[in-house]
């Protein structure tokens, strides 16, 4: 269950591994995007982590929409637009619902419909989907979702462009997708 | 990594107040933003507004080409990655003067959502919102199921005419129809020779070695179709132009105009020289382009290379707008 | 050597066709040679000719000033070798509408005595001719006893300056009271990144390793005054205003303009950076500019580096000739 | 003694010699100039021997005048109105004497006055005025000029910018002068 706070924990976590895989995403955004994944996201989470900071004992809705307004006024290209909306949607899900998975679900529609993709198409909903669709997220499911990303033929974002070459590489926002769930198990009190 | 900057991070900003510092005849920057309006403003009254924008690294592209009778108003994202939905936002609002803003979106998937995202905040505002999304390099092949072409130097064009139609007093809606009437006899191809750094990466995104060119490459060093030995400008001229031909069939029947643009760091000599051997493959053709430009108007930071433009005048009306008069710092 | 060109030695022929026919409006080639003349010719009626010229590849140069209120004619010789005396005689003819004809020449044996030899030439046809010998490079020690400062990219500033005045009907001998005035009140200083490539040659000029620069570059990779580790785009305007301001005791009480000229492949966007640098500093010093160009004017083929340009406007008219609206394809 | 053949065959010798060391001019012009002198000269002596293929049966003083304008307008840079002042200096000479020394003479006061270098200055002039010095031009009076300019520090031309820095190169022009100067040693019937 996602309060207020645990959700600030998880949002530390996710900063610490983005901060300390800043160069590896960019690295894995080289040979099939524009090697601008890692400092797009060390971007998204400072914003985060400045608008966070700001609040004073703030609800769990007003958690998740500063999140999302810090990942959407930051990280811009492709990926901020759609963390943003995951977020977005968590946040408005939130008055309802504070179960992780039920919010998961929503986020994963939200990024759906933002960028048009499906499973399958070599980007963080390879990751997202996976999560959602199991009952209890565990590293096994999310790495096995990172993984399964290396053989895919990516059909959206830049990846795409390289038809057949993109092949054989990790999608960098799948990854980056998985740090943010690794982050969450590592959050006591969210499963 | 070579450059003249400072701290990497800075970059953009620092970019941006150099310019509008330099040329305060021409831009201002919407406070709290890296995005640019018209210094000019009487000229924007009771016309549609024109914003475009993208990544930085892309310079003149695109603040180089605001003012009276092109871009309202432009946005700087971080380099080579799409703005953010408020920096857009506030152009868009800076741009408005009622008539409603025609936005320019070169097809990324960044681009698309994060000015889909402003679209959303602006429409909010009662601010009446038409876009077009340029996909004018066929290098690679289009599809329904990806994310399909991308759009390249082309997107200058595009910027002309509807920033011409917008000064002549055009509505929103029929600008709308001029871009997607216009858009499809838009066609880009590019052939790099070296590959831009990224300031913030601090390495370049491919590497070719020294006798090495690649074809199809985009503005953002995303991949092309072929690698192969550097070749004479004779030779390029002819890959490039028959990928042109295959998709646009030129016809001398037909009017066109020509851009051959420079990516950064391939000096006019050379765009010159490509100009000399495009002309002569294109008479041989018997098409001789009624509107050329050559120089460096989409670039890809200090990638070196060249892409070519043509764009098929299938209304009489385009040639008007493209040789109408701007008062900008680079078109 | 990796050029979009095909043979070396055709590359000033072939680029100077590629020019013209891209630009026919402005630019039309002297049969014959490799000069090229305004295509507008009535406005050159009545009215003092304007001639410069030099070595190829310093594209925008000087073709891209041919037009209505700039040049009237311009002559490209080899790539980095003066043209010789048989083509500036052309372009001098071409110029001459009967008031007389102005060269701007740069300060090199070889530019100096071609083209005397065309003076000489036309002269003999009784056109009436003076010139500047321009000479704003201030990276070497001027002396009586040696060939003098470089001519650089203070050059360009000459060409709008004498354009201007030619365009509003000045008279030869104002012309050239006009140009020894400004003469001294324009200075430039470089640095340089990496060094150009002269295609006939096929390797650089020079050399700098992966981290090194050179302050004092002329842009033909004539050698500077000294070589450092590169440093950020701050530092670097430090040491070139701390030489500009040797040379012209920067004073608050004086309107200045200064010209950011990029050397060829190094890219706007770095440009840009240290424009915010060189503004914020001239800041420092109470320093304002009330004119400001930012570009790729007075290149060295692909040579990556920046030029920095102060005139200081001592005359009133001065801003107004630099601000007079001009038909050329690179101002 | 000069005539219309020998400076024909002169000339010949000239251009071998021009384009056997081309790349060598152009290198020596490169650490104290803009390494181009080589490709300067080819130029010029190929636009010679266009010119001179053209005449039927000439006189000296054409022949010198149309070496001359060959120079003058192909070379350009610097050596192309200094060589091309010298030969058509000799061209009017020609008129009252076809000494080689008094020819010599005039086209080295022709060079002077074109130029404004003299003596010292580190230019061609550093072995034109040895030559016009001796009354009979040997080999040894050629290698020594051009050697002498190896320590002189520049004054003129493009080397003059290096300062102290030019010291330690030869002189371009001063080397393709010696070819020159070798060529019509090498010629019969001239001295
Ligand atoms: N249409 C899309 N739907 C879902 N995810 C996408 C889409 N387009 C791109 N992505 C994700 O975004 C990642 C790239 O993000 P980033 O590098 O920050 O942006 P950009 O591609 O604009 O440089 C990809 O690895 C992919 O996971
Ligand atoms: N003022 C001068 N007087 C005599 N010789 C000169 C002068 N300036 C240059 N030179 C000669 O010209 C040579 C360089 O010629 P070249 O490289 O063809 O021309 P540029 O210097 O214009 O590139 C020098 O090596 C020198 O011998
Ligand atoms: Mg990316
Ligand atoms: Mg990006
Ligand atoms: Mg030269
Ligand atoms: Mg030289």
């Amino acid at each position: 269950m996602l309060t207020a706070e645990n959700t600030q924990e998880w949002m530390n976590k996710f900063y610490l591994k983005i901060e300390q895989n800043k160069d590896y995403l960019s690295e894995l955004d080289t040979p099939i995007g524009d090697g601008d994944h890692g400092n797009n996201m060390m971007r998204g989470v400072e914003g985060v982590k400045q608008g966070l900071a700001q609040l004073q004992d703030p609800d769990l809705k007003t958690v998740l929409k500063t999140i999302a307004m810090g990942l959407i006024s930051k990280v811009g290209g492709a990926s901020g637009p759609l963390y943003g909306t995951a977020f977005l949607e968590m946040a408005k899900k939130s008055s309802d619902t504070q179960d992780i998975n039920q919010l998961i679900d929503v986020a994963l529609a939200g990024i759906k419909k933002r960028g048009g993709a499906t499973e399958g198409d070599k980007t963080m909903i390879d990751v997202w989907s996976p999560v959602a669709q199991n009952d209890t997220i565990t590293q096994q499911v999310i790495d096995d979702a990172i993984a399964s990303t290396k053989d895919m033929l990516a059909r959206k974002g830049r990846a795409s462009y390289l038809g057949e070459r993109s092949i054989g590489h990790l999608d960098p926002g799948a990854v980056s997708s998985g740090y943010l769930f690794t982050a969450l198990l590592e959050t006591e009190g969210t499963l | 990594m070579k450059k003249i900057i400072n701290e990497p991070q800075n970059a953009v900003p620092e970019m941006v107040d150099g310019l509008v510092r330099a040329y305060p005849q021409y831009l201002e920057r919407i406070p709290g933003s890296e995005a640019m309006v018209r210094s000019d403003k009487d000229s924007m009254i009771g016309k549609v507004g024109i914003v475009s924008g993208g990544g930085s690294g892309h310079e003149p592209s695109h603040a180089g080409f605001v003012g009276k009778g092109m871009l309202s108003a432009a946005v700087a994202g971080q380099v080579f990655t799409s703005p953010t939905p408020d920096q857009i936002y506030a152009a868009i609002k800076a741009a408005d003067h009622g008539k409603g803003v025609f936005l320019v979106i070169k097809n990324y998937s960044g681009d698309v959502m994060n000015f889909d995202m402003a679209k959303d905040m602006a429409e909010l505002d009662d601010i009446k919102i038409k876009s077009i999304i340029v996909n004018d390099d066929i290098a690679v092949e289009d599809s329904l199921y990806t994310q399909g072409r991308r759009g390249v130097a082309g997107t200058v064009l595009m910027h002309k005419l509807v920033g011409a139609a917008a000064d002549q007093g055009a509505s929103l809606d029929e600008i709308e129809k001029l871009a997607k009437a216009a858009l499809p006899h838009i066609s880009t191809i590019a052939v790099a020779l070296s590959a831009a750094t990224v300031p913030e990466v601090g390495k370049p995104g491919f590497t070719l070695a020294d006798d090495e060119i690649e074809y199809g490459v985009g503005i953002h060093s995303e991949p092309g179709y072929r690698r192969e030995k550097i070749k004479s400008s004779k030779k390029l001229v002819s890959e490039l132009l028959a990928k042109i031909n295959q998709e646009q069939h030129l016809d001398p029947k037909h009017q066109y105009a020509v851009l051959i643009n420079g990516m950064g760091a391939t000096p006019l000599m050379e765009q010159y020289i490509f100009s000399h051997d495009l002309l002569d493959q294109l008479e041989t053709q018997n098409i001789k382009p009624v509107f050329m430009k050559v120089g460096n108007y989409m670039t890809s930071i200090e990638m070196a290379g060249i892409s070519l433009t043509v764009f098929e005048l299938a209304d009489s009306t385009w040639l008007k707008y493209l040789n109408y008069p701007v008062e900008t710092i680079a078109w």
